[in-house]
């Protein structure tokens, strides 16, 4: 593969751009069966909270056209756990792992922040202020400018690794939403987190999810992750990964082109354990075919007039 | 080893209201009773796999008993032989057989498909059992019930009395006054299962497996989507599709599920 | 069908619940050939401006998964044109007419409002502060919660007609932003208009669209349509056009459980002419199976626990 | 009048790279060359129809030629005999055809499609005609140029000069040294209508007619989705749905095509 694949984002080296995302790999042991961590550009894990969590009532899935509702709601057992079990059997693939944090307030994200930063087995955080699927916590930072501006400044306050924040698209501005982050430290975004949804059993009337709301993800939300890698990129100068709805390579070079400098594989896992790796591999052979030398050289592309047309 | 396949439909029965599809597997398959694959449905828009039990595995194939529900279902139920289907599996825990006591197998409808399994299973280590296919919902699985019939004995019931017993399968079980010290595996909708629970006493919520279904996402434990209420305080949820689809019955907490 | 269906939103009685929603009907003249239009519950005009309006450049259109994106840009041919040309000859099918106004200043809003009052042709305005496909105005009034309130405010003074506020999904507080528009003098809300999205070809590594983004409609975004209706419902008393992604009269149903007193036909009317009709059908059959005698008490059933559980 | 339509598959031909679907319809269909139908194809997750030209239309049933480029229109070309499809049309506005003049019809790739159509409707009206058709993506369309041969004469040309002139069907023009003050009629590629465009003179631009594609969501005027740059300075753009999808060369600005 050589260097055509290798890139980085806030200093972090990888192999190639294409992560697994936060909820949607387990923490691993799954997919290990499938493929080797080992290949991956990198892993995010699924958000993990100071306490163990139990996670929604069930059910919590619901497909939709082109797309799935969850509402897990966070289920985890928590950051002892994962600190012991977890995240050391992780680290052991030698790629980075951003770990992802999550809090039913701003001293518990510190805390677990600060202690996966002190353990020193993770490469990153990923903060995770946009689960639709907490009551607490969760979606509320998301929605609302100041009070996720706070939480990341009190974040990046103790914890020293590189911080990425993951965004909801149900953001009204999301350029302001961008810079603010930035502004309060964040030296990556991530986009997007499942859209807030829901649906009625029409033969019950009553939701399908026992948690009520959930979030939607897949295909269906794909041109609304990719207009906010877009509007991300065009704002502010810090890395994005980009992901909602990557379903093959060709989705994959679409999000780095709108700015992407790294891409997470979600709903797709779950169809197709052994995506990912698909995914480096078709991106290579469209680096190949194009003539170029870098993945780098993708990232942003759309925003710089693309390729040159071919004369008719 | 849980693997993705590529399998060619060698056979489709049809079975009354139910498709059989025999798939052959290049590189062999191997699961045992209780299991499931996680197949990849057509149709518009869908996006998720459908799991499906293993209800016959030989000669490194198996075959699957498909009643069409929805798409998905509807889609697998219309493939022809020749086509080809794409798994993931074996995926879960299948039953524990137990080899002392006697065996009672508790079917209802499409439920039928992984103890048919587990009966032949049960049959060629030459176990006591006893196997009941309760059609209450007026299921028609056409000429299904003669072949197993043949190959490891069964009970029938419908709730009109059209075929075997008239009454429930739970009625059946009574009628045929099973032995209260036999292992129980049950494999049905979930009030099914729900009523079986519910007549059992404490001793025997530890010899009663059941198969429970629930929406699944990825099949592997990944996405904890499958969540069944534990009866174990620390764990709330279990897995369907890893520490399950079969549980002990008092693995569950009957009163959240 | 009798009163089975009747219904009335705002003071506005309509013989069912079924519109068709702007910009995806036209102004009527084509689909006149496929149904009956006296035959809706009610029709919402394509968005009007006060001068002609071009539109954005093609291409306009793209497919995604379970949806299309569009960046028609509002393209129309005027106040005046409106006036004398379509709103007589809609008027004349006897079913009530909600005129969808548009503008690129407060002022523009404003004056289209108060003119379409006082023709007396229509029975209610649908004011489109949601638009993602125009720079100026549009999706900007979404955006602010305090620039909604001002220019709802504003139009409700002028204007006599019952008023409608269409709202983005791409709401951070969907529940905040519903408050206000009520407390502002919206009569009714119309929730959705189209996800904000884009594409981009990767072969060339430019938008898809003329216009770079547009937005998103479609089956795919059905579910954060219904959670919009049903945060709305949650939240306000006032009632609610539901639309987004209506596919069948499933969804329709769907909709009016989660609260809306009537719903939108949008892109269905494009792959399906007939589709509005028979969605009036399909719910008055699913009535009739459930013993209902009239569709209103449908309305925001999931929010009252929904049907009785049937025992087992 | 334009209207819904299901018809039958009733003949299909595989030419090449494409595919000829012989469509019945039961309440009869009469169109005029240059509309066309739009279809509800079926692929996972499309939602909008897709536009097909009228190549044949006969004894109230027609014929579509079809390429296969994505999925809605491989779907279609994988259709049997038996099959129904669902379409809307007839839909837009055909060509004009004129009585007096010599008529040139110039085709490229599957823009024969409606251009067979029209030639057809020519020779029927004892109308002087010449059909040109181009396959300059090195195309191959099996028997068709054979059969459209017999039905109106024809000639072909290609890039590497496989079939027919060697040369693109605009150099082919030039050699056949046409008439200039013939009236000009052309459906193709986007580049091969804006090149034609560029060698017209000032009359000449009134006796071409384009048949343009665009991507369609509605295909009957409601969405303004399927703009095209229109010439006349008060209304920008056109519809290539209801306004076309057949112009005249001087109504659009090809400029910002
Ligand atoms: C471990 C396991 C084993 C199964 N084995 C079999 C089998 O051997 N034969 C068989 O016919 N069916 C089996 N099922 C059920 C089968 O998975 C569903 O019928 C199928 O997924 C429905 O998909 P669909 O697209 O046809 O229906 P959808 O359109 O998705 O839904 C139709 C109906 O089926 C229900 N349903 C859908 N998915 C599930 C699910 N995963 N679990 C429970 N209910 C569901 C829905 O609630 C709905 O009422 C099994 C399910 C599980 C979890
Ligand atoms: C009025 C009209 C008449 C047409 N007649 C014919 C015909 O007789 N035979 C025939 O084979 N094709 C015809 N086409 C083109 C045909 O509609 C497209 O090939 C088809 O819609 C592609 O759909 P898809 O799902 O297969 O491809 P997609 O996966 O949607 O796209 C594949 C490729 O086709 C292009 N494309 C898709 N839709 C259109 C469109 N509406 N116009 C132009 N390019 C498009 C895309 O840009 C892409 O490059 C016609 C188009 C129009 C507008
Ligand atoms: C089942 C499921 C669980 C998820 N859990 C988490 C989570 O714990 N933390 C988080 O930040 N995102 C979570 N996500 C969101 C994904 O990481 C991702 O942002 C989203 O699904 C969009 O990508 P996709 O469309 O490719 O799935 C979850 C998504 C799914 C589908
Ligand atoms: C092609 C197209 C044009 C539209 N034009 C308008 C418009 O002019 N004004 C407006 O308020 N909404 C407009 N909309 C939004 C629709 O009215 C509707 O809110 C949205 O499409 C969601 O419904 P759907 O998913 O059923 O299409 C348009 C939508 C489409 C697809
Ligand atoms: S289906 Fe994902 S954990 Fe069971
Ligand atoms: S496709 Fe809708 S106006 Fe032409």
């Amino acid at each position: 593969m050589g260097t055509v694949l290798q890139t980085e984002v806030a200093g972090i080296g990888m192999k190639n751009p294409v992560l697994v995302c936060s909820g949607t790999w387990g923490n691993g042991r799954e997919y290990s069966e499938w493929l080797d961590p080992g290949e991956l550009g990198g892993i995010i894990t699924k958000s993990v909270t100071l306490k163990p969590c139990a996670g929604n009532r069930p059910p919590r899935l619901w497909e939709t056209p082109s797309g799935m509702l969850n509402s897990i709601g966070l289920e985890n057992r928590g950051l002892e756990a994962f600190l012991e079990e977890e995240l050391p059997w992780l680290a052991g693939f030698g790629v980075p792992v951003w770990v992802n944090v999550a809090g039913f307030s701003e001293e518990e994200y510190v805390q677990v922040a600060t202690e996966i930063s002190v353990s020193g087995l993770a490469a990153a955080l990923e903060l995770n202020i946009s689960c639709p699927n907490v009551r607490k916590g969760g979606l509320r930072f998301s929605e609302s400018l100041g009070d996720a501006v706070r939480l990341v400044a009190r974040v990046r306050e103790k914890a020293e690794l590189p911080l990425f924040v993951k965004l909801s698209p149900r953001t009204a501005d999301m350029k302001a939403m961008c810079v603010a982050m930035a502004g309060a430290g964040a030296d990556g975004l991530s986009l997007v987190n499942t859209v807030p949804a829901m649906a009625i059993d029409i033969e019950r009337a009553k939701p399908r999810l026992g948690n009520v709301t959930g979030g939607l993800s897949g295909p269906a939300i794909h041109p609304v992750a990719v207009l906010a890698v877009w509007e991300a990129y065009q704002s502010v100068d810090i890395p994005i990964i980009g992901m909602g709805g990557i379903w093959g390579w060709e989705d994959a070079v679409e999000m780095i082109m709108a700015g992407a400098g790294a891409v997470g594989v979600g709903t797709l896992n779950f169809v197709d354990p052994g995506a990912p790796l698909r995914i480096v591999e078709g991106i290579e052979r469209f680096l190949a075919r194009k003539g170029l030398a870098r993945v780098t050289e993708l990232v942003g592309l759309a925003h710089r007039g693309g390729f040159p047309d071919r004369a008719s | 080893m849980p693997a993705g396949y590529t399998a060619t439909i060698a056979e489709r029965n049809s079975f009354g209201c139910s498709v059989e599809l025999v798939l052959e597997t290049p590189r062999g398959f191997e699961a045992s009773p209780g299991q499931f694959v996680h197949v990849l449905c057509g149709g518009d828009g869908r996006i998720l796999r459908r799991p499906f039990s293993v209800s016959v595995s030989h000669n490194g194939g198996l075959a699957l008993l498909v009643r069409p529900v929805g798409e998905g279902s509807r889609w697998l139920c219309s493939r022809e032989v020749g086509e080809e289907l794409d798994f993931l599996g074996p995926l879960g825990r299948g039953f524990n057989i137990n080899e002392t006591r006697e065996n009672v197998l508790i079917a209802g409808g499409a439920g039928i498909a992984p103890l048919r399994f587990l009966a032949m299973e049960m049959r060629k280590r030459g176990l006591r059992t006893l196997l009941c296919w309760g059609m209450d919902g007026g299921e028609d699985f056409g000429r299904l019930p003669d072949i197993i019939a043949e190959e490891s004995g069964l009970y029938v019931s419908t709730r009109d009395g059209k075929r075997g017993f008239r009454g429930s399968v739970l009625e059946l079980l009574d009628a045929l006054e099973v032995d209260r010290n036999a292992a129980f595996y049950a494999c049905g909708p979930r009030e099914m299962l729900a009523d079986l629970v519910r007549g059992l006493g404490d001793g025997e919520l530890e010899r009663t497996q059941v198969s429970v279904e629930e929406r699944m996402a990825c099949g592997v434990g990944a996405c904890r989507g499958c969540a069944v209420p534990s009866a174990r305080p620390g764990a709330p949820y279990l897995t369907a599709c890893r520490e399950g689809p079969v549980f002990f019955a008092h693995e569950l907490d009957w009163e959240r599920m």
